[in-house]
């Protein structure tokens, strides 16, 4: 096997709240907290949890997004190491790896038409294109999406939410990018819009061979586009399996849980399951736990997991919990 | 806390609102003054010696009183005016003056007082006048002392080998203030030692009558001074004695003199005991004049050499005895109250010699700039006296009982740079005076009633016969300037006028560079400085022509006319003329007023023929005075007594 | 399969709907706001009766006004309303010119006769009331008022505002007043508004100690009383050196006046725009112009400020009436615009001096504060109209 | 503690603001042409040279910005060049409370018209007190204060008989210039007020507020009224710039002797060391007013945090 598209190794991405008067520093927020996986060419890793898990952070980390912040770990795309690289020198990556965003409200710039805000990044990578053959290749972008390319020279806000994601992706796709990291892509849209995206991607994938990393709070989205998934929880990711493996055997108990609350698109399959109920609040973010942060809510826990922390384990299907290492 | 703030904010803030107001109502007001004159601008400062300006004069005048004092005196020539001279009813009750027109004795009052009740004495106005020429005090008007013989000398530090020095030590009791002064030591000047010059100091440049000599830079001075029988020399410099300049002056030295011991001292000054200003006894008072100078007295009633009061001086320094609680004076009121830029509060002085024929109690002295807010609070009946009605409204003032003008002695005239081509040439410069419709811009523009002018020296000065230039006539005008080579004033520059923002010269630039388009063809363009900028303009002579205007200090052609002189300071044209600079100084010591006279009447037609000026017109004073007020008389110098005016009482008071 | 690999059919078939696209127009949020302008009544009032106040101002050397700065203090000073008229007398002055050329046409060329015909047809030239009537015009104006004297002649609109201290017109002062007052209002708010944008959109976006820096160097010019540069500069700009030096790049006193006031408002534009460029920094498509490879600036100068454009809008139209008052202002003091330029401001301080108790010259300050009240009252209104206009959650502010 | 660290901070910024006012003005001051001694009567050289040495203006120009400047830390300002009886320490103190007694009652004006036309428009909206509130203050912001001046001494003055035409000292006298002073400023607080209100009066805790029964007035007096203040309080801000800057033209008027006065005349006369101690007064006046607005914004508004 040919090296991954991405590799990300043990990210860690802490915000540090400004300091106020002189009292002391407070604690720093460890949004990411050593995150590990990898994404091959053409593939779709899943990244789920809650909100405030962390999912977006590491999204926005892999794409190197991220300033004012601390960070830690490795980004490696398509062989190069890019999490180190400053603003002037990330650009030539850039095109290799794009985004599509969560809300298609606010992720195209009102001011500008549509042609132009899809031809924007041609302009930026410089393809090298003439004025004309711009112009055409949006045209085909927007076909290819499944947006009727005559309104090119529409706003933003003449179009519907579904529609406007599919400009997003378009955005994406202007410079041929090898990955594309899909921040809840869909979670803002109606769900029947939901299943068109998410076909519109997976046609995309087939046709154009490219990668995602698919974020989304909904597993049942996830399952149903993502090769792999992983399943964060606090900063971490506590579970990360094949597709098929994870959602049919989840072994760690937030998985488990996450599982038990989601609603069941196939009544028949999941019937056996009996419902976990989490207790309390996701914690803060910025408190060090010694053992396994979900140890509190965790409805399976053992004594010990107050005090060690548990790693993830190295098998195909890794996951993370004290139930499952070898002592 | 922060809570209780929040919650209660507005009514904190209304607290806060409410205490201010109430605070700003309550800053101090005064009981009303029995009469309030707007003197158009804050006094600088009430000190004689330091004062310039018709403003200050007004109120030191009332504050201080010299040997003599201008008054209107006898009857109203046929514009009204009555002449003002200058008379023995203040300091002095007598003056005598010599034969040969040099020496003036004044005999002081024996009733005349300090506010204090210090008796004024010869002595006060001996050490007045010395503080008013010690170069320290750096008067502005020192000048007008120098007809005083040595006067000068002691003045601008004009020292030569020989001359009696009086040095001053180190020794002052409150250092960085003049007075009281250091121990004066007297003595004779041996040897003055200076860099380049071993030689003693020349004597150039010291007769343009405004300083000039001096002595500048590191110097050492070797004084003798008598002590018991003997004699003690000592080697001493105004410099720090350790410093660089000096050490090499010593180094540099060949003479005699053992330069080991090098004392620092204040100043080394002409000893003044040699200058013409001399305390006879407790009343008498004598003053020896380089030449006759037949309008002396004049001076002696100006208000620069009004005597103050040494001890309230000594006691307060320099600058605080102005202050009102601190201040001792002489004149027929006493200063109150200041505020600066509000009002100076006049009161009577008990102790004047002449307290009972002083009409008011109280005065207020405004300072109001605008000339309309000024007329507008005149007819609100908030001021007596309005010292200067907008020009606009003249005419409609004329009319009015409360007008009062007459001509004065001032003039508003343009100056021209003669070394600007082509203003350097002379008829060009007639070409330009006869080119302005002078009587349309006094009629129109200023319509105080002023006078158009052609010559500098206002009328009826002292029986001066004004020359003159140049009468209204663009055709004149025009052959003028073909015949200088700009026929219909092609080939010509654009001209530049000059003036400061303020008044009506914007108005009167604006008509003259319409008179000079449509009269002689020329482009003009207007350039408007403030004052500041304005005058350091005019001084450098970056300009080409420029409004100007010029007060007589004291009624004599003398005041108007040695300002051109060549590199007179005041010139300001670059005009330079060896018979106008010769007729100047021959006037200075002509005894015959008569011969006097017709000098001063030859180098003016020298002027008016040049033209390095355009006179425009004669000022007239413009006055607004409340009929109730008496004793306001129209008079050439525009000055008015306080002291003699009254009011028409109303019965109920005093 | 991107565009340089695609069968020729196909592209045609592209450029077949790209030129149908040419004729699809979005409603872009501008036009959108515009609509919403356009139902505003009091907005658009003003907006017309501002264009016209501009338009008049621009094509002032063409009405038949009579000269701004030609004085007959004899006459006419001072006079009040009146219906009666004012020729300017150039077309009699130009006949003479031409009789006399006529006349020295008859004579020899030569003699003595036609020589002193021809001095005087030369001197009528250099004196002709043209040169009066406008002061040194520029190659902007001459051509106006060429067509002005062309289409009109003679005629002037008689003073129907009454005339000044010197007799001059003060309808056609207002008039040329209002080129300065508004050129000073535009230019220096195009200033402000360079400075203030640019500025307020880097801080903004840099944030961090940058940002930090560079607001605190803005509160320090807010604790600065410019009005006192202003006073300084003004003075240092007139000293002979300067003056020759800007002379030498033909730049009038008046444009560094110009520059000056718009140097000194930008600041609150900074301040505006800064707090709306960090308010949408962290919008998602600031984000994902940084993944499509825009570099910094072009996120500032493409994304960003446009974005704040409207907030801008609506503080232009605070601004300009502030430059306005500012420059007026200026004049009350004595140091706005020079003779024989004229400006608003000067006017009205003009009109202040003779209001007295005897007597009020009420038309001296009544039509040039009216032109100056008109434009500020107008340009508020129609900020107001352009705020809800742009915000429509914002109606009523 | 915030508060003590948030004004320490500010202090900081103040001394270097002030300094950077200092330097510039200092060196901008001797840059331009004419010089405090220039009078109308040309200064021999003699008399100019003592002028120039008891002033110190003969020494270098550094040496000159560094005795200056330490006097200036000592809070000595010097001996006025022109009003030369004076101190320009004695000057200011005579002048600052003249000009701070008629920038408060302006701003008192200024907040109560303003406030109450506001708070009046917004409740009546759309009423002929609106309409006519609104267009007056549009008017207020329109007009320059000198022609607003101009325009109340024909009425007050001239025709009416109740006010003096100008000086200074009692109440009568502080009216007309301090209303012409707040005008403006009264235009801009009854817009932001009434905008202020009707963003709150919108609000559902207000509908909920009548639904409980409160008596309109309670309702409007007690929320909406702290709705409004706080853009009329971030207002205050600029607010008190344009004070300042337009008691400048109205001391001239009605002649006060405020610090506006000597502010203008020792500009334009060169009083090199009153313009200086004018100038950083009005800055420390400035940035300290700037400091407490943001002060008194924080306490009434709990979001906002000093930074």
């Amino acid at each position: 096997m040919s090296t991954p598209l991405l590799q990300v190794r043990d990210l860690k991405v802490h915000f540090k709240p400004p300091r106020r008067g002189f009292g002391k520093a407070p604690a720093a927020i460890r949004a990411v907290d050593g995150v590990s996986f990898d994404v091959e060419a053409g593939q779709t890793l899943g990244l789920v949890g809650e909100s405030g898990c962390g999912k977006s952070t590491t999204a926005r980390a892999v794409l190197n997004l991220i300033r004012n912040a601390h960070r830690e770990g490795e980004v490696i795309l398509d062989g190069t190491q890019i999490d180190h690289l400053g603003e002037a020198a990330m650009r030539p990556y850039r095109a290799k790896a794009q985004m599509v965003f969560q809300d298609p409200f606010a992720s195209l710039n009102p001011r500008m038409t549509v042609g132009k805000i899809i031809r924007e990044p041609m302009r930026n990578f410089g393809l090298g294109l003439s004025d004309q053959d711009e112009q055409l290749e949006v045209i085909r972008l927007m076909e290819l999406v499944g947006i009727n390319p005559r309104y090119m020279n529409r706003y933003p806000h003449e179009f519907s939410g579904g529609q406007r994601q599919r400009i997003g992706i378009a955005r994406a796709l202007a410079v041929q990018p090898q990955l594309i990291v899909c921040d809840e892509a869909v979670s803002a849209l109606d769900v029947s819009i939901q299943a068109q995206v998410i076909n519109l991607l997976m046609d995309l994938q087939q046709k154009l061979g490219v990668a995602y990393v698919f974020i989304s709070h909904d597993l049942a989205v996830v399952r149903h586009i993502a090769n792999r998934v992983g399943v964060m929880y606090l900063g971490r990711i506590v579970e990360l399996a094949s597709s098929d493996e994870l959602y049919r055997d989840p072994k760690h108990p937030y998985t488990k849980a996450l599982l038990s609350a989601a609603p069941v698109p196939d009544p028949d399959q999941n019937v056996s399951q009996k419902r976990v109920k989490l207790e309390g609040e996701v914690p803060s973010p910025d408190i060090v736990y010694p053992g396994c942060p979900f140890a509190d809510r965790c409805p399976e826990v053992l004594d010990q997991c107050h005090a060690v922390a548990p790693q993830l384990s190295t098998e195909a299907h890794k996951v993370s919990c004290l139930l499952f290492e070898d002592f | 806390m922060v809570r209780i703030l929040r919650k209660y904010f507005p009514v904190f803030l209304l607290l806060i609102a409410g205490i201010s107001v109430v605070w700003a109502i309550n800053l101090g007001t005064l009981p009303p003054a029995d009469f309030v004159f707007n003197n158009g601008t804050e006094v600088k400062t009430i000190d004689p010696a330091k004062a310039t300006g018709v403003p200050e004069g007004r109120v030191i005048n009332a504050l201080y009183e010299g040997l003599l004092r201008s008054v209107p005196d006898g009857e109203p020539d046929e514009l009204g005016r009555t002449p003002t001279k200058p008379k023995a009813v203040a300091m002095a009750d007598s003056y005598q003056v010599s034969e040969d027109g040099t020496v003036y004795s004044f005999h002081i009052r024996e009733n005349a007082n300090w506010t204090n009740g210090d008796p004024v004495t010869a002595e006060d106005f001996a050490w007045s006048w010395m503080r008013f020429l010690h170069p320290e005090t750096a008067s502005e008007y020192n000048y007008q002392l120098f007809y005083v013989k040595n006067a000068q000398k002691f003045a601008s530090v004009d020292l030569h080998i020989g001359d009696p020095v009086e040095v001053e030590m180190d020794d002052r009791p409150v250092s960085g203030q003049m007075f009281p002064r250091g121990t004066v030591r007297r003595g004779t000047l041996l040897e003055l030692i200076q860099p380049d010059a071993d030689e003693e100091h020349a004597e150039e440049g010291g007769d343009d009558g405004h300083g000039g000599g001096g002595i500048s830079g590191p110097a050492l001075f070797v004084v003798e001074f008598p002590s018991g029988d003997s004699t003690e020399i000592q080697v001493v410099t105004t410099q720090d004695p350790t410093d660089q300049a000096i050490q090499s002056l010593v180094d540099s030295y060949h003479g005699e003199q053992d330069l080991t011991t090098i004392t620092s001292v204040q100043h080394v000054l002409f000893d003044f005991d040699h200058v013409g200003i001399k305390a006879k006894s407790l009343h008498d008072f004598e003053v020896t004049l380089n030449s006759p100078t037949p309008y002396f007295p004049e001076l002696a009633a100006f208000y620069p050499l009004h005597p103050v009061h040494r001890g309230s001086l000594e006691k307060h320094g320099d600058r605080e005895f102005t202050k009102p609680g601190f201040i001792v004076s002489n004149g027929p009121f006493v200063l109150r109250e200041r505020r600066i830029r509000d009002r100076l509060r006049l009161v009577k002085n008990e102790h004047y010699w002449n307290a009972e024929s002083v009409a008011l109690n109280s005065i207020d002295v405004l300072a109001i700039q605008s000339e309309t807010t000024s007329l507008n609070m005149f007819l609100n009946g908030q001021l007596d006296w309005d010292t200067k009605p907008p020009n606009t409204l003249v005419p409609m003032l004329r009319d009015r009982d409360e007008f009062v003008s007459t001509p004065f002695l001032a003039v508003y005239f343009y100056r021209i740079n003669t070394s600007k081509p082509p203003l350097d040439n002379p008829l060009v410069r007639q070409a330009l005076n006869m080119g302005i419709d002078k009587k349309s811009i006094v009629d129109n523009i200023v319509k105080g009633g002023q006078v158009p002018a052609r010559s500098l020296v206002p009328p009826g000065m002292n029986g001066h016969q004004s020359s003159f230039c140049g009468e209204y006539n663009p055709q004149e005008a025009q052959r003028l300037l073909a015949e200088a080579g700009f026929p219909n004033g092609k080939g010509l520059p654009t001209i530049e006028i000059l003036y400061n923002t303020a008044d009506s010269h914007r108005d009167i630039a604006e008509v003259i560079q319409q008179d000079w388009k449509k009269n002689l063809g020329i482009n003009v363009s207007l350039r408007n400085l403030e004052w500041g900028t304005f005058l350091d303009t005019l001084r450098i002579g970056d300009y080409m022509v420029s409004r100007s205007g010029w007060i007589g200090d004291y009624a004599d052609p003398n005041t108007f006319l040695d300002m051109w002189v060549t590199d007179g300071p005041n010139n300001q044209t670059k005009w330079s003329n060896a018979f106008y600079d010769e007729g100047i100084e021959r006037a200075k010591y002509e005894p015959d007023p008569a011969k006097r006279m017709e000098i001063f009447q030859q180098i003016e037609q020298k002027l008016m023929d040049e033209q390095p000026i355009i006179p425009i017109y004669f000022y007239v004073s413009l006055n607004m005075v409340n009929i109730r007020v008496h004793g306001f008389s129209a008079n050439l110098q525009d000055v008015h007594p306080l002291h003699l005016l009254s009011l028409e009482s109303d019965g109920a008071e005093d | 399969m991107p565009i340089p690999n695609q069968p020729p059919s196909e592209l045609e078939r592209l450029a077949a709907i790209l030129q149908e696209a040419h004729d699809v127009h979005g409603v872009s949020l501008w036009a959108d706001a515009w609509k919403r302008l356009k139902r505003n009544k009091a907005a658009m009032i003003s907006l017309w009766s501002l264009l016209t106040i501009v338009l008049l101002a621009i094509l002032t050397p063409l009405l038949p006004l009579q000269s701004p700065i030609y004085q007959d203090v004899k006459n006419r000073e001072l006079l009040p309303p009146q219906w009666e008229g004012f020729s300017l007398g150039i077309k009699q002055y130009d006949e003479e010119t031409a009789r006399l050329i006529a006349e020295a046409d008859l004579q020899v060329a030569g003699n003595a006769k036609h020589k002193e015909l021809m001095t005087e047809v030369e001197a009528r030239e250099q004196k002709h009331p043209i040169n009066l009537y406008w002061n040194d015009p520029n190659f902007l104006t001459k051509p106006l008022i060429s067509l002005r004297l062309l289409l009109f002649g003679d005629f002037c609109i008689p003073s129907i505002f009454g005339t000044d201290k010197l007799g001059r017109d003060v309808l056609s002062r207002v008039f040329w007043g209002s080129r300065i007052s508004l050129a000073c209002g535009f230019i220096a708010t195009l200033v402000s508004l360079m400075i203030g944008v640019s500025y307020g959109a880097i801080s903004g976006y840099m944030g961090g100690w940058v940002d930090n820096l560079m607001m605190r160097l803005v509160d320090v010019f807010y604790s600065i009383p410019f009005i006192f540069i202003v006073i300084f500069i003004m003075s240092f700009l007139s000293s002979p050196d300067v003056r020759e030096v800007l002379q030498e790049y033909h730049i009038g006193q008046i444009h560094v006046f110009f520059l000056l006031i718009g140097a000194i408002y930008w600041l609150t534009m900074a301040r505006v725009v800064r707090g709306q460029v960090i308010s949408l920094k962290n919008e998602q498509f600031v984000e994902a112009a940084k993944t499509i490879g825009a570099t910094r600036m072009q996120i500032v100068f493409r994304h960003l400020v446009p974005n704040v454009m409207g907030i801008v809008i609506v503080y232009l139209t605070l601004t300009i009436p502030a430059v306005i008052r500012f420059e007026a202002f200026l004049s009350f003091l004595g140091m706005g615009v020079e003779a024989p330029n004229i400006s608003w401001g000067l006017l009205v301080n003009e009109g202040v001096q003779v209001i007295t108790i005897i007597k009020t010259y009420w038309w001296m300050i009544a039509f040039s504060g009216m032109a100056l009240a008109t434009t500020l009252f107008a340009l508020n209104f129609l900020g107001d109209g352009v705020r809800d206009a742009l915000d429509p959650k914002l109606k009523n502010k | 503690m915030q508060v003590l660290t948030f004004l320490l901070k500010r202090f900081g910024w103040m001394i270097i603001t002030v300094w950077i006012v200092f330097t510039v003005s200092f060196f901008l001051m001797r840059q331009i042409p004419g010089g405090p001694l220039n009078g109308e009567r040309v200064l021999s050289e003699a008399v100019r040279a003592r002028l120039e040495a008891r002033y110190n203006l003969d020494a270098p120009i550094s040496e000159q910005y560094f005795t200056h400047l330490w006097n200036t830390v000592r809070l000595d300002f010097g001996p006025s060049f022109k009003l030369q009886d004076y101190t320009v320490n004695e000057i200011l103190a005579q002048g600052f409370p003249v000009s701070a007694a008629l920038g408060i009652l302006g701003m008192v004006f200024a907040i109560t018209i303003g406030m109450t036309s506001g708070v009046v428009s917004a409740v009546r909206r759309n009423s002929a007190y609106d309409y006519s509130f609104m267009m007056m203050a549009t008017l207020g912001i329109a007009i320059p204060n000198f022609v607003l001046a101009a325009m109340l001494i024909v009425i007050f003055v001239f025709n009416l008989q109740m006010f003096p035409a100008a000086g200074w000292g009692d109440l009568n006298q502080i009216i007309l210039p301090a209303f012409c002073l707040g005008a403006p400023f009264a235009g801009y607080i009854a817009r932001l007020t009434r905008t202020g209100m009707l963003e709150v009066l919108g609000n559902d805790y207000i509908r909920t507020a009548y639904a409980k029964g409160l008596s309109p007035r309670t309702v409007v007096m007690k929320h909406g009224l702290r709705g409004a203040l706080l853009p009329v309080v971030s207002y205050l801000g600029p607010a008190i710039a344009g004070i300042l800057t337009g008691s400048l033209v109205l001391e001239r008027i009605f002649v006060i002797p405020g610090m506006g006065s000597h502010f203008i005349e020792a500009a334009i006369q060169r009083d090199y060391t009153l313009a200086m101690g004018a100038l950083l007064t009005y800055t420390v006046l400035l940035f300290g007013m700037n400091t407490l607005v943001d002060l008194a914004y924080s306490i009434i508004d709990p979001r906002v945090k000093l930074e």
